[in-house]
């Protein structure tokens, strides 16, 4: 297990070194000067000259790209144009709320998603099965951005019933660091009333993230289970008089979820990628509006730490979903 | 000697083993565990085990496909081994295969006229759509069947399709995968009718795959009874079923089911071994009633017996032949005696 | 029929599946007797409805099948009456075992083999046996050391994909016979297993049930296995019986066209390149009347259009054919 | 022909199909039916901000542009945007998918590293850095595109290719001494166009929301021109009152969507190897 999982590490590098290579060439084939693009359309002429000692523009390319990866190999992503400050601890800073949002949402997907699933397969082709069918088909076809201002222009616009963004009420301060997840960090220090105004400020961008992976899960879901019941041994284990309830709730179920798990994890880190556009809409503080703010600003060092950062993520994320795959079903073990 | 056609000398297939990218890396197996092997003209041979004892891998090692990790390969008397598959299939065209799943051996997409169009123009043989026909009507199929799709025919007449492509190709030997595997007994019947009416009318010589006893004892002029990749018995068919020398092949014979004889003795315990283990001295010492010790450190070589056939077993002297009386009211079917018989 | 009360009865069994082309007569009004302790071979080419009338017998029918008439009686009661949850608490597994074709299909391989056998005895295990699962668990280990699983106490803590087809295919007679079944209904056992592998695993369930006298109804299309094990024969051809005898008969005693034709294509049979003419009918197109005719060199006019009625020759030989019954078969030639 | 028997029967996929045609038929007639022609790029402030109305039948935007007349021009613009991406997606993904995976060995898998390195970050955000870097415009914007996606399209082919590799009939075909190109080109190709159909419909779907995102971050189609995603972002500032503004260009991009997946998922069970008997 320990070799799987360092195998895996090895693997990802050279796709994340990959990511580097890309970026930095897009960088130079760009046509321009590359420190002015690094720096910025705002950037004053002096930013820009001193990103270019800083960066060496002015040195063989090959010695530039190799700065440049030891620059990023030290942690330092950089400096943002807008706040002068190290981009690298920006984004520390921003991480946790947009693992709070996204860990929402997919918790709320899979809530939904798989009871849903499961309960489409189990009508199969009846009326409950087709209108289930019709919304999982039209949540995917929602744009999770238009969702959000809707949602934002009824629930907080119209009727005031949810905030309209950000993470806590003005006023209101952010309960101790623990996981730097508002709603949960409130729980552990106790304090409900913050809990309930973080988890008000959630449940608009967390549901407009989750609609699109809550209808993927249940696709696969209800894929999975109409699969599995056509099995071998599903037909086997009624022909040796297993109860009905024990049947379904516990070998048809437990076979059908082998595939939504892994389904899960791979949603997880495509979500990664419409939290961008949902934080900006609901200025949520997480690395998705600090991407919308960098590009806003035409400030490619912070967006390129933002697709490094994310891209690290997504790798864990993959080595993490074959690990619960290995778990979750004991042939993959040995094929490790 | 009679006119051999191919013959394979010491020869060795080892699979897996290759360390992928950082991948861990499949057991190494000799599939293949040094086979010598002669095909006479006109004759079928027939290559019987049960799985994994590597009948098939032989089977396209010799066509090619599979390359040999050592020993030679001779086809009408010259060297074709140490070849790639490209190269190697170029060398040997004489060699054809017929694939046990002839429903997958067509690609569903192309009508039955266009892939024997296409088999006639591999082959370069000159001759025009007419070849095609007479090769259809060959294998006993009407000239509608051009037009259709694979999965507009039937199991048997899909067989009878992928006879015809090879045929177009106008081999000199036809290598048979388990042609009746699964098969029904009367659609069994009709397709060993079919391919013993071809090899006559075409003058081929057969490999015949197979893991079937019954089956391999009305087709095959000889046998070669394969066990985890050795040769441990071979000889004519006749002589082979008639008495049994190798341990092994007495069980295969006893364990075929048979309409005469009611429940036999079990003949064989344990499980056939799996891939990758390597099993010291003859690999069939774990399974074997009569096995002593040196069965458990010396792989025994393939000796002459006095009826001409070999076995390879240490105690093949000490132990009776076995007879098997089942068999008595079958006849041998192999169309003309094979030219080879005389020399004995 | 031959014995007085016979363990099970299949009287005029008829049933039909929905196809896109209506209602088609898979089985065709079946007879077929099995007594107590009696090893029975139901033998017939692939699409001839034995394994759908076996598991008929277990009332598992695809879904859309319809019963058209006829009887199951088993135990004094007609299967046919009983609904799916009662066939599964009181008959399956409990009194009527079941062995598949394929171990490692209908083994669930998400499972470790001891917690799926223990799953049936929970379920179906009789009183004497005991209720507790470590009296399970002693019957099981018990059985496994008779069917020659190696170390049985290690084997029920692995999963299937750990066990060659040989061992999972003992492991299936454990599960079939552990709660004492009076019948055993074995749907192809060894066709996925070697030749030698096959005699073994067919040579215990012989032994086992002569032990236990448990009837065993033994479904293939090998006709030597059927010559070599079964006390009885009934052969089957598109959904209809054609004979029934004992297996002393069935060398020179059978009197069936295709019984005959079919045992003349055995390749231990000196014409054995025949064949049959023509094809098995599918289940769409079926002929009326008996429906071999098509096929049948004895075809007389009344074939085509009545079913022959079961004619019981000797003890427990019984016939359906028009040209037998009316002692024309006779007038069929010996090389037909 | 067969294929649109087995369609009928689908009503989902006939209203997938029914969209798709739809917005194609908008895409080439749209400009002469559309009650404004000029609005695609003049303003007129006068008739700012208008409530759907008979002359206005969605409205009018901040900008006194009718906004029926945008809608419709663009999904000129998306279509042609998703086709451009699609099909020089797979302009590079199939060929390079196809020959790596039935060659494998150093070339299949220098191909797999590379499309790992664009696999190694959720689509949305490489679509976005590279829209940015590329300076969008509409050659920015589909290139960023295009950039995204071929990986995909290749990963798909590639699998595809070699699950047809293993098939019975590429070995028969290679023991008759079949040249590689072609058993590639004239046996595995046609086996595995219907799976990469289905994909690419799809995939259709997903570059015109992907699109959607771009535009509406303002790296996508330049303004004036029509797009979608735009015309939700500039709407925002106007909510509450300008509902029009915002729900008009969004049901667009859903239709659109929708469209593309239910063809797509009518074209998989209709594709389906076990339907494929049915061809």
């Amino acid at each position: 297990m320990f070799l799987f999982i360092v195998r895996r590490l090895l693997l990802a590098i050279p796709a994340l070194f990959g990511l580097v290579l890309l970026t930095f060439i897009l960088i130079h084939a760009v046509p321009g000067d590359p420190a002015a693009v690094l720096a910025g359309d705002q950037a004053t002429p002096q930013q820009i000259q001193a990103l270019r000692e800083h960066y060496g523009f002015d040195r063989p390319i090959l010695e530039q790209f190799f700065r440049y990866v030891s620059q990023l190999a030290s942690g330092s992503l950089g400096i943002s144009y807008m706040t002068q400050r190290q981009i690298s601890t920006e984004i520390i800073e921003r991480m946790p709320a947009t693992f709070e949002l996204t860990l929402f949402a997919m918790t709320l997907a899979t809530m939904i998603g798989i009871p849903l699933g499961v309960i489409s397969a189990y009508f199969h082709n009846r009326w409950l099965d087709h209108l289930l069918r019709i919304v999982s088909i039209g949540g995917l076809a929602v744009a999770s951005f238009w969702l959000a201002i809707m949602l934002q222009f009824t629930f907080s616009m119209e009727l005031d019933l949810l905030p309209v963004h950000g993470r806590l009420s003005q006023g209101l301060n952010p309960p101790p660091f623990v996981t730097g997840m508002i709603v949960l960090d409130s729980l552990i220090a106790g304090r409900f009333d913050l809990f309930r105004d973080a988890f008000a400020h959630l449940i608009l961008p967390g549901f407009a993230l989750a609609v699109a992976p809550l209808a993927t899960i249940m696709r696969f879901t209800r894929a999975a289970v109409l699969s599995t019941l056509r099995r071998e041994y599903v037909f086997y284990e009624r022909a040796v008089g297993y109860p009905r309830l024990v049947l379904m709730g516990k070998y048809v179920l437990r076979n059908s979820l082998v595939t939504p798990v892994t389904q899960i994890g791979l949603l997880l880190g495509a979500i990664l990628g419409s939290a961008v556009v949902i934080e900006a809409i609901f200025d949520w503080p997480g690395l998705g509006s600090y991407a919308v703010l960098s590009i806003a600003t035409a400030d490619y060092q912070a967006t390129l730490a933002v697709v490094l950062v994310v891209g690290c993520v997504y790798a864990l994320i993959n080595i993490l979903v074959d690990l619960v795959h290995a778990a979750v079903d004991p042939r993959i073990l040995e094929q490790l | 000697m009679s006119d051999v056609i191919l013959e394979a000398r010491n020869l060795t297939t080892i699979l897996g083993g290759k360390a992928g990218f950082l991948q861990r890396a499949r057991p190494q197996t000799r599939a293949v565990d040094d086979v010598t092997l002669q095909l006479h003209r006109g004759e079928t041979l027939g290559l019987v085990g049960e799985s994994g004892c590597g009948k098939t891998t032989l089977g396209r090692t010799l066509l090619g496909l599979l390359r040999e990790t050592s020993g030679e390969i001779h086809l009408e008397g010259q060297r074709v081994d140490g070849l790639a598959p490209k190269a190697a299939r170029r060398v040997r065209r004489a060699i054809q295969y017929l694939h046990q799943d002839a429903v997958g051996a067509l690609d569903p997409w192309w009508s039955i006229g266009r892939t024997l169009g296409e088999a006639r123009q591999l082959s370069g043989v000159a001759g025009d759509e007419a070849v095609i026909d007479r090769m259809l009507g060959a294998v006993g199929l009407d000239l509608a069947a051009k037009t259709h799709y694979p999965h507009q025919l039937s199991g048997g007449q899909l067989r009878r399709v992928a006879l015809a492509r090879i045929m177009l190709l106008a081999p000199k030997i036809v290598v048979l995968d388990e042609p009746t595997a699964g098969l029904d007994l009367s659609i069994q019947a009709a397709v060993l009718r079919l391919l013993q009416d071809v090899k006559t009318s075409f003058q081929l010589t057969n490999l015949f795959i197979s893991h079937d006893m019954s089956v391999v004892r009305l087709m095959c002029d000889r046998v070669s009874v394969m066990y985890r990749g050795r040769i441990v018995e071979s000889g004519l068919s006749q002589d082979i079923f008639a008495a049994q020398r190798h341990p092994y092949t007495r069980a295969l014979v006893a364990a075929t089911p048979r309409l005469s004889t009611r429940v036999p003795a079990v003949a064989l315990d344990g499980d056939p071994p799996g891939l990758g283990q390597d099993i010291p001295g003859c690999a069939f010492h774990p399974r074997c009633a009569f096995a002593v010790d040196i069965c458990r450190t010396q792989k025994p070589e393939l000796e002459q017996a006095e009826t001409g056939s070999n076995v390879a077993c240490h105690r093949w002297r000490e132990l009776a032949p076995a007879n098997d009386d089942g068999g008595k009211q079958n006849g041998h079917v192999s169309g003309a005696a094979p030219a080879y018989q005389t020399a004995r | 029929m031959s014995s007085p009360d016979p363990l099970l009865r299949i009287a005029q069994f008829a049933l039909a599946f929905r196809t896109e082309a209506g209602l088609s007569t898979v089985l065709d009004g079946v007879d077929l007797e099995v007594a107590r302790g009696e090893i029975l071979g139901l033998v017939g080419e692939s699409g001839c409805g034995k394994s759908t009338l076996v598991r008929a017998i277990l009332g598992l029918m695809p879904q859309g099948a319809r019963v058209l008439g006829g009887r199951i009686e088993f135990g004094g009661q007609n299967l046919l009456d009983l609904d799916e949850a009662i066939l599964s608490r009181d008959i399956r597994a409990g009194r009527i075992g079941f062995i598949p074709q394929d171990p490692f299909q209908s083994f669930n391989p998400l499972f470790r083999v001891g917690s799926q056998m223990l799953e049936i005895m929970r379920w179906h295990a009789p009183p004497e046996i005991g209720r507790s699962r470590s009296a399970h668990r002693a019957r099981l280990l018990e059985l496994m050391e008779r069917v020659r699983i190696p170390a049985p106490d290690a084997a029920l803590k692995r999963f299937p994909h750990e066990f060659s087809g040989g061992q999972l295919q003992r492991l299936m007679i454990t599960a079939a016979i552990a709660c004492k079944p009076d019948l055993v209904l074995a749907d192809e056992p060894t066709s996925a297993l070697d030749v030698t592998t096959q005699q073994q695993i067919l040579a215990l369930l012989e032994e086992l049930a002569r032990e236990m006298n448990t009837a065993v109804i033994l479904v293939t299309h090998d006709l030597g296995l059927v010559a070599q094990y079964c006390d009885r024969v009934s052969v089957m051809y598109a959904g209809q019986t054609v004979e029934s005898f004992p297996h002393e008969r069935m060398l020179e005693g059978v009197r069936h066209p295709y019984t005959r034709m079919l045992l003349d294509c055995h390749p231990d049979r000196a014409g054995a390149l025949k064949g049959i003419l023509g094809i098995v009918p599918g289940i769409a197109r079926m002929p009326p009347g008996c429906r071999f005719g098509p096929r049948c060199p004895a075809l007389l006019p009344i074939c085509g259009t009545r079913r022959p009625e079961p004619e019981m020759l000797e003890a427990g030989h019984s016939v359906q054919c028009w040209a037998v019954s009316g002692s024309v078969v006779s007038k069929v030639p010996a090389d037909v | 022909m067969h294929i649109l028997r087995l369609f009928a029967r689908d009503r989902a996929a006939l209203l997938g199909l029914i969209i798709i045609l739809f917005a194609v038929l908008l895409t080439i007639i749209g400009p002469f039916i559309v009650p404004y022609p000029d609005d695609a790029f003049e303003a007129n402030i006068m008739a700012r901000l208008e409530p759907p109305s008979w002359e206005h039948w969605f409205g009018t935007d901040d900008f006194g542009r009718d906004i029926l007349t945008r809608v419709i021009l663009g999904t000129g613009n998306a279509l042609g945007v998703a086709v451009g991406v699609a099909s020089a997606a797979m302009f590079v993904g199939v060929p390079l998918g196809l020959l790596a995976g039935y060659h494998g060995g150093r070339f299949g898998e220098a191909v797999m590293r590379v499309t790992d390195v664009f696999l190694a970050v959720p689509s949305l955000i490489l679509a976005i850095a590279l829209a940015q870097l590329l300076r969008a415009g509409i050659g920015g914007a589909i290139l960023a595109l295009s950039l995204t996606y071929w990986p995909h399209f290749c990963r798909n082919v590639y699998s595809e290719t070699r699950s047809a590799k293993t098939a019975t009939f590429v070995e028969a075909l290679e023991s008759m001494g079949a040249s590689s190109s072609r058993i590639v080109f004239m046996h595995i190709l046609p086996n595995i166009a219907s799976p990469i159909i289905v994909r690419v419909t799809v995939g259709l779907g997903y570059i015109i929301m992907t699109a959607a995102v771009l535009g509406f971050l303002g790296i996508g189609v330049p303004p004036p021109t029509p797009d979608w995603g735009a015309a939700i972002a500039n709407s925002r500032q106007h909510l509450p009152e300008a509902w029009w503004l915002v729900s008009f260009p969004g049901l667009a991009i859903f239709l659109a969507v929708l469209g593309f997946n239910l063809l797509g998922d009518g074209l998989r069970d209709i594709i389906d190897p076990r339907l494929r008997r049915a061809r």
